[in-house]
């Protein structure tokens, strides 16, 4: 009998510090990233050496060319071989002529970014890559440049 | 509540060592033991197919500091023959053993150790659809990860993947001489 | 469907200016209410099963948009397929994919759904793609994405919802148009 | 609607599918229960939902591209599995890594021990019926996100680990975030204690349920948080120690019942343990080089090595066997949960429909991890 | 002042119709009828309404008590988001399955939303004097109960008729459950019905009027009965923690889980009507009604059937609370908890009662 007592006393009490733990929370501020809509906060921007979409980088010269001496290395290094190269020329003026990256197959793995000998090749921040369709997955050389535009450094943990 | 066990479990281990228990094997079941020796503190046991029972039951139950039970078991698949490798371990240490058996390739069949250790049900079950091994007396030998009715051993090493709708590798864009994903680049790479 | 007479009457009248103008203002707030509750069956598969619910939890919170994850497919109006879609289970996605009711979506989330990924190439077990069974609407690829990758794949899937219009009946008569039919998986 | 009515009526066993697609199968799995009104009569498992044969997969790859996808078995432990690859690895070149890195690997995979509980634990709490405490678990865990998105670039998988080395170092203001949230969590899991743990009707549903005694579990291979629960401190940490483990301190919590509720307790404990770990770890943190030589084609000779951690699910084994050439010949995997679900049917025998949930949330399982 | 205004609304309506009536020559029998019609259809919409506004909060108070907004994208602060939800709910295709049993397929969210509807008819929204309550049963609180208990009916027609196990599993539970709290609650109202001295709602509200004193709340004679009408009311209503015949991990969703579109929205909004007159009953049982809790001397500006209505939502926000705050209960606990531990407690409550008016505390039967 006391023993039944005790036991609905103390399960009694532990289900109203239950309840005070919910009302406490029910106070705090709300840890929500409102994300479309307060973007200028820029509460979500990733850290730096996210991994997200790609971009090909150009030279830091006058002349502004692309990096890039379609070498093939990343192709290698990628264990699902989403890129595809295509490379005209040879020695110093090999350069790509088609540059293919299927994000539909990438794993976000970073490993041809860290094969590529000139830094040519980057990670950037973007995240939003979604596409209503499976082919507007696949960027070409010039989606490449363009997202690669005003970028220097090839993304790192800093 | 946890310390003193585990401190005895420690202070037997480095009190004794296993090289008396290869010698014992070898002993005991003579030529069917093709190869015992310890290396790093783990035993490893190479048998004879027919005998890997008898071998087990002796590792696990009959030898002074046993091995009582099985923590894993896969199959390799050697080019000419296949090989089957059990891992037996010690709860108070964590010390493994290794028993290996050998067998052909088109027969491969071996006794279920189920009798012995529950742990060999799903192993076995796992090991026969990926290498063709049999499990004779195996007291539920379904498919185990591949769905019912699948045909060939995948992880043999001829093994190529069916010519399926959802596996085929098509190209993905529309123009087909634009990106092909499947590409040889990859095979090269050694080289 | 319910909205079916309304749906025959839509198609007999949107020649008219008044029957456009009408078709207009139903189209609105029929797509606002749809678009602005959007349930979804969360297929959770593999990694990005985790990375959903990391987003339906506080951080990222479906709920802002209306979404509730549910249970059961009936009550569903989107499958997000979040992860490896194997051999084995994709006679199970399609049966699931049949048990909602329409107009219904489906997202595919992650390399694994959009096109096998990890698994296109070397894969025995692996669905290449669920756009293979399905009707894919909007791919996200990342493996998995970030929470805010998919949250702006689900407002991709307002959009869609927003262009909809009764007049159109795209899915009374037949599939839709982008359907692709594969074979099914043979038993 | 108990199992002790003695109904005049002839009854029938019902055989209900848990699954493929069920809201509380962890992944992918399928059970196949006969209940008789409520209670179970027998379960089979059905897995193989989500077999992606990465074991073939890592036959066509070389060693460093591989460790990608060691993420992909136990995605709630990828830093783990690297840990367990990657000293595959080493094992077989002869290459020993850099103290930093070890601390820095050891650290990381701690880390991911504490973000796995906590996704076990909001799993749980969803399986017993406590809504808030997935959300909050979720909440506790999003810090720890930023964390290892800081370091490695990536949320859930990272690709950090490298043969013989990291891929970068720790980023700046890491210790300083980490210090902040091993402030915060302990009040944080405090309160989950609570508000699920002391709870009554918690226990009413764990105390007692899914008995697995220390024979059976130790017979069926089960390891990890749930061999702890029965009693057996079983923990390849303190037994084997690898990486920077002989240099710390820590208990290995164990409780004796075998329940649900011990499992639960366990895994509590360890997290506490975990951050443990990591104070020690960051306090002893030696400066240094993070990366060892390396030869740039990784080509091991012919050989073989079976790697054992201590994964927050149990012992992972990785066997590797190499020919000589740059890929592996042969990967093996073992998953700690494909065998802890082998001994549920032992363990939900007889018991009601809700204590088989309350039971199979208890064993952490994770799909990709039983069906690689 | 809003409630004259409903009454006045009403009596232009009731003497349009009868001046219509007159002239047209019938017979006043149909207006009465026409009157109570419109009355009825009145307190439904306020209902529905009501029953949204729940749906609502609910999402909005978990939210908050998981450290999140809720809704927040249509309207201001996510306000219009259950209207748009039971809008997209009511155009979405209605799935039967092939082997489901149609007619209790269709039968069952039928009743189960009728019935919870139903019992709105004998609540007293606000004074009688002004005609808020369609009609006044002398047993009433009754009606509200045994009415609301028919839906356990729609409840196993849905559930035995969509041919599914899951739905079968949850239905016969919800049966169990049911039967079982409604012993427990009825035995919290018997000791109401002993303080007042009266079965009719119109008159347990009368009885509590006054002074806020004069509420049962603040009576400490009713605590057990209190005590036991919150934890039977929350298990009547199906909710956490007593919510196994929908328990999500178990049965996927339980009765409702071959269910969709309009069907669905009715086994919805009718859990919540459901909800909300159990809440109504508890405020008038309790709370005293449509009662201002202002002293009497005091110039009341709020209408009695807000009030009424703020006190159902205190009761509602009180149950989600506890629906957030606990796991749920394993259904042999649930039997247990039910025959145990709520029957007996209700025993004492009936002898507390009993016992306080034998010693001339309470009223007993006035």
């Amino acid at each position: 009998m006391w023993a039944a007592i005790c036991d609905i006393w103390q399960g009694g009490k532990s289900i109203i510090i239950g309840h005070t733990v919910t009302f406490r929370n029910f106070w705090r501020p709300k840890i929500t990233d409102r994300y479309p809509h307060s973007k200028p906060e820029e509460n979500w921007q990733p850290k730096p050496g996210y991994r997200g979409g790609f971009a090909q980088l150009k030279s830091d010269k006058e002349d502004r060319e692309l990096r890039c001496i379609a070498c093939n290395l990343c192709a290698q290094a990628c264990p699902v071989g989403c890129i595809h190269i295509e490379g005209e020329g040879k020695g110093k003026e090999r350069h790509p002529v088609a540059f293919y990256i299927d994000m539909g197959l990438c794993v976000f793995c970073h490993q041809c970014v860290e094969a590529c000998p000139v830094d040519a090749l980057t990670m950037t921040e973007e995240y939003e890559i979604s596409r209503t369709s499976r082919a507007g997955l696949i960027r070409d050389l010039d989606e490449l440049v363009a997202a690669g535009e005003g970028r220097q450094e090839v993304s790192r943990v800093v | 509540m946890t310390d003193s066990t585990n401190d005895t479990g420690l202070i037997a281990a480095a009190g004794q060592d296993n090289s008396d228990i290869a010698d014992n094997l070898r002993e005991q079941f003579g030529e069917q033991i093709h190869n015992a020796e310890i290396e790093d503190d783990t035993l490893q046991v190479e048998v004879a197919a027919e005998i890997i029972l008898v071998v087990c039951r002796h590792l696990s139950t009959e030898i002074e500091r046993p091995y009582p039970y099985l923590s894993d078991a896969f199959g390799v698949d050697c080019g000419d023959h296949l090989q089957v490798v059990y891992h037996l371990i010690r709860s108070e240490t964590a010390d493994g053993a290794f028993v290996r058996v050998n067998l052909p390739r088109n027969e491969a069949t071996l006794p279920t150790l189920t009798a012995l250790y529950n742990t060999a049900n799903w192993a076995e079950r796992e090991i026969a659809e990926m290498f063709g091994v049999t499990f004779a007396g195996h007291p539920d030998p379904r498919h185990l990860l591949l769905p019912e009715g699948w045909q060939g051993y995948p992880l043999r090493k001829d093994y190529q993947r069916p010519d399926h709708p959802y596996l085929a590798s098509e190209p993905l864009h529309e123009d087909p001489s634009v990106f092909l994903a499947s590409g040889p680049q990859f095979e090269t790479t050694e080289e | 469907m319910p909205d079916e007479p309304i749906r025959r009457l839509a198609r007999k009248h949107r020649e008219s200016p008044a029957g456009q103008l009408l078709i207009k203002i139903v189209d609105k707030v029929l797509n606002t209410g749809r678009a602005c509750s959007v349930w979804p069956l969360g297929f959770g598969l593999a990694c990005c099963a985790i990375e959903m619910m990391a987003t339906a939890a506080s951080r990222y919170d479906l709920d802002r948009f209306g979404m509730i994850l549910r249970p059961s497919p009936r009550q569903a109006d989107l499958m997000i397929v979040a992860g490896t879609v194997t051999m084995k289970m994709a006679p199970v996605l399609e049966r699931l994919y049949h048990q909602m009711p329409e107009p219904k979506y489906v997202l595919a989330m992650g390399s694994c759904a959009v096109s096998g990924g990890r698994f296109y190439r070397d894969a025995y077990s692996v669905v290449n793609g669920v756009d293979r069974i399905l009707p894919v609407d909007v791919y996200i690829p990342g493996c998995p994405p970030r929470p805010e990758g998919l949250i702006k794949g689900l407002l991709d899937i307002h959009d869609i919802i927003r262009r909809d219009s009764i007049a159109d009946a795209p899915y009374i008569e037949g599939q839709r148009p982008e359907y692709r039919q594969y074979p099914r998986l043979e038993k | 609607m108990s199992e002790t009515t003695q109904a005049p009526l002839t009854t029938e066993e019902i055989v209900v599918n848990l699954g493929p697609q069920h809201p509380s199968t962890h992944g992918v799995m399928h059970f196949v229960v006969t209940i008789d009104g409520e209670t179970i009569r027998e379960c089979v498992p059905h897995i193989g939902y989500l077999h992606s044969s990465l074991e073939k997969i890592a036959e066509t790859l070389r060693y460093e591209q591989f460790i990608t996808n060691t993420d992909r078995f136990d995605y709630l432990n990828g830093l783990g599995n690297e840990l367990c690859y990657v000293q595959a690895v080493e094992r077989l070149l002869g290459i020993e890594p850099p103290p930093r890195t070890v601390f820095i690997r050891t650290l990381m995979a701690e880390l991911k021990r504490i973000s796995s509980h906590l996704v076990y634990l909001g799993c749980y709490g969803n399986d017993i019926g406590a809504m808030t405490v997935f959300l909050h678990a979720f909440r506790e865990r999003e810090p720890l996100m930023d964390m290892f998105e800081a370091v490695t670039g990536g949320r859930l998988l990272y690709n950090y680990l490298r043969i013989g080395g990291l891929r970068n170092d720790l980023p700046t203001g890491f210790t300083d975030q980490l210090h902040r949230f091993l402030d915060y969590l302990p009040r944080r899991l405090e309160e989950m204690n609570d508000l699920l743990t002391s709870n009554r009707i918690f226990i009413a549903r764990t105390r007692g349920i899914g008995i697995l005694t220390a024979r059976q579990a130790l017979s069926f291979g089960v390891t990890g948080p749930t061999l702890r629960g029965c009693g057996v401190p079983y923990d390849l940490r303190k037994l084997r120690p690898y990486a920077a483990y002989d240099q710390v301190e820590f208990d290995v919590p164990s409780f004796p019942e075998g329940d649900c509720l011990a499992r639960h307790l366990v895994r509590m404990e360890e997290m506490n343990q975990s951050m443990r770990i990591i104070r020690q770890l960051m306090e002893k943190m030696p400066e240094g080089e993070i990366q060892a030589d390396v030869p740039r084609r990784i080509k091991p000779e012919a050989g073989e090595v079976y790697e054992r951690v201590e994964s927050p699910r149990g012992e992972l084994g990785c066997y590797l066997l190499s020919d000589g050439g740059a890929k592996p010949y042969r990967m093996h995997w073992r998953g700690p949960s494909f065998y802890n679900l082998q001994a549920l049917p032992v363990m939900v025998r007889g018991g009601l429909l809700a204590d088989f949930i309350a039971t199979l949330g208890s064993l952490d399982p994770i799909a990709p991890d039983i069906d690689r | 002042m809003a409630s004259t205004l409903v009454k006045t609304i009403l009596d232009v309506i009731h003497n349009w119709a009868e001046g219509l009536a007159q002239q047209w020559g019938i017979p006043h029998l149909f207006v009465s009828i026409a009157a109570w019609i419109a009355a009825f259809v009145f307190v439904i919409v306020l209902v529905l309404l009501m029953v949204l506004l729940a749906v609502y909060l609910e999402r909005k108070v978990s939210g908050a008590i998981q450290s999140r907004l809720g809704p927040m994208r249509v309207g201001p602060i996510g306000l219009f988001q259950t209207p748009m939800d039971a809008l997209k709910i009511l155009t979405k295709e209605d799935i039967v399955p092939r082997d489901a049993d149609k007619i209790l397929h269709t039968a069952g969210p039928v009743i189960f939303f009728v019935t919870a509807v139903i019992g709105y008819v004998v609540i007293p929204w606000d004074r009688a004097a002004i005609a808020a309550q369609v009609v006044d049963l002398n047993i009433g609180v009754l009606f509200v109960i045994a009415v609301s208990s028919i839906g356990v009916l729609g409840i196993m027609a849905g559930g035995w008729g969509s041919n599914n196990k899951y739905a079968l599993l949850g239905a016969m539970r919800a049966v169990a459950q049911m039967v079982s709290y409604e012993v427990a609650l009825l035995l919290a109202i018997v000791c109401v019905v002993m303080q007042t001295g009266s079965l009719s709602l119109a008159g347990i509200t009368a009885d509590q009027g006054g002074s806020l004193l004069q509420w049962n709340l603040l009576r400490w004679w009713m605590w057990p009965a209190l005590l036991l009408y919150i934890i039977a009311s929350i298990g009547e209503s199906k909710r956490i923690p007593f919510d196994i015949p929908e328990a999500e991990s178990e049965l996927v969703a339980g009765y409702h889980t071959e269910y969709s579109g309009m069907k669905f929205g009715f086994f919805f909004l009718g859990e919540y009507a459901h909800l909300f007159i159990i809440a109504v009953t508890g405020a008038i049982l309790f709370l005293g009604g449509w009662h201002s809790p202002l002293p009497a001397t005091m110039a009341d500006p709020i209408p009695g059937f807000i009030w009424l209505m703020g006190k159902a939502l205190a009761v509602i926000l009180i149950m989600m609370w506890i629906r957030w705050t606990l796991p749920r209960l394993r259904v042999d606990q649930l039997m247990n908890f039910a025959w145990k531990g709520l029957v007996p407690l209700g025993f004492v409550a009936i002898a507390v009662t009993g016992l306080a008016i034998g010693l001339g505390l309470a009223g007993g039967g006035g």
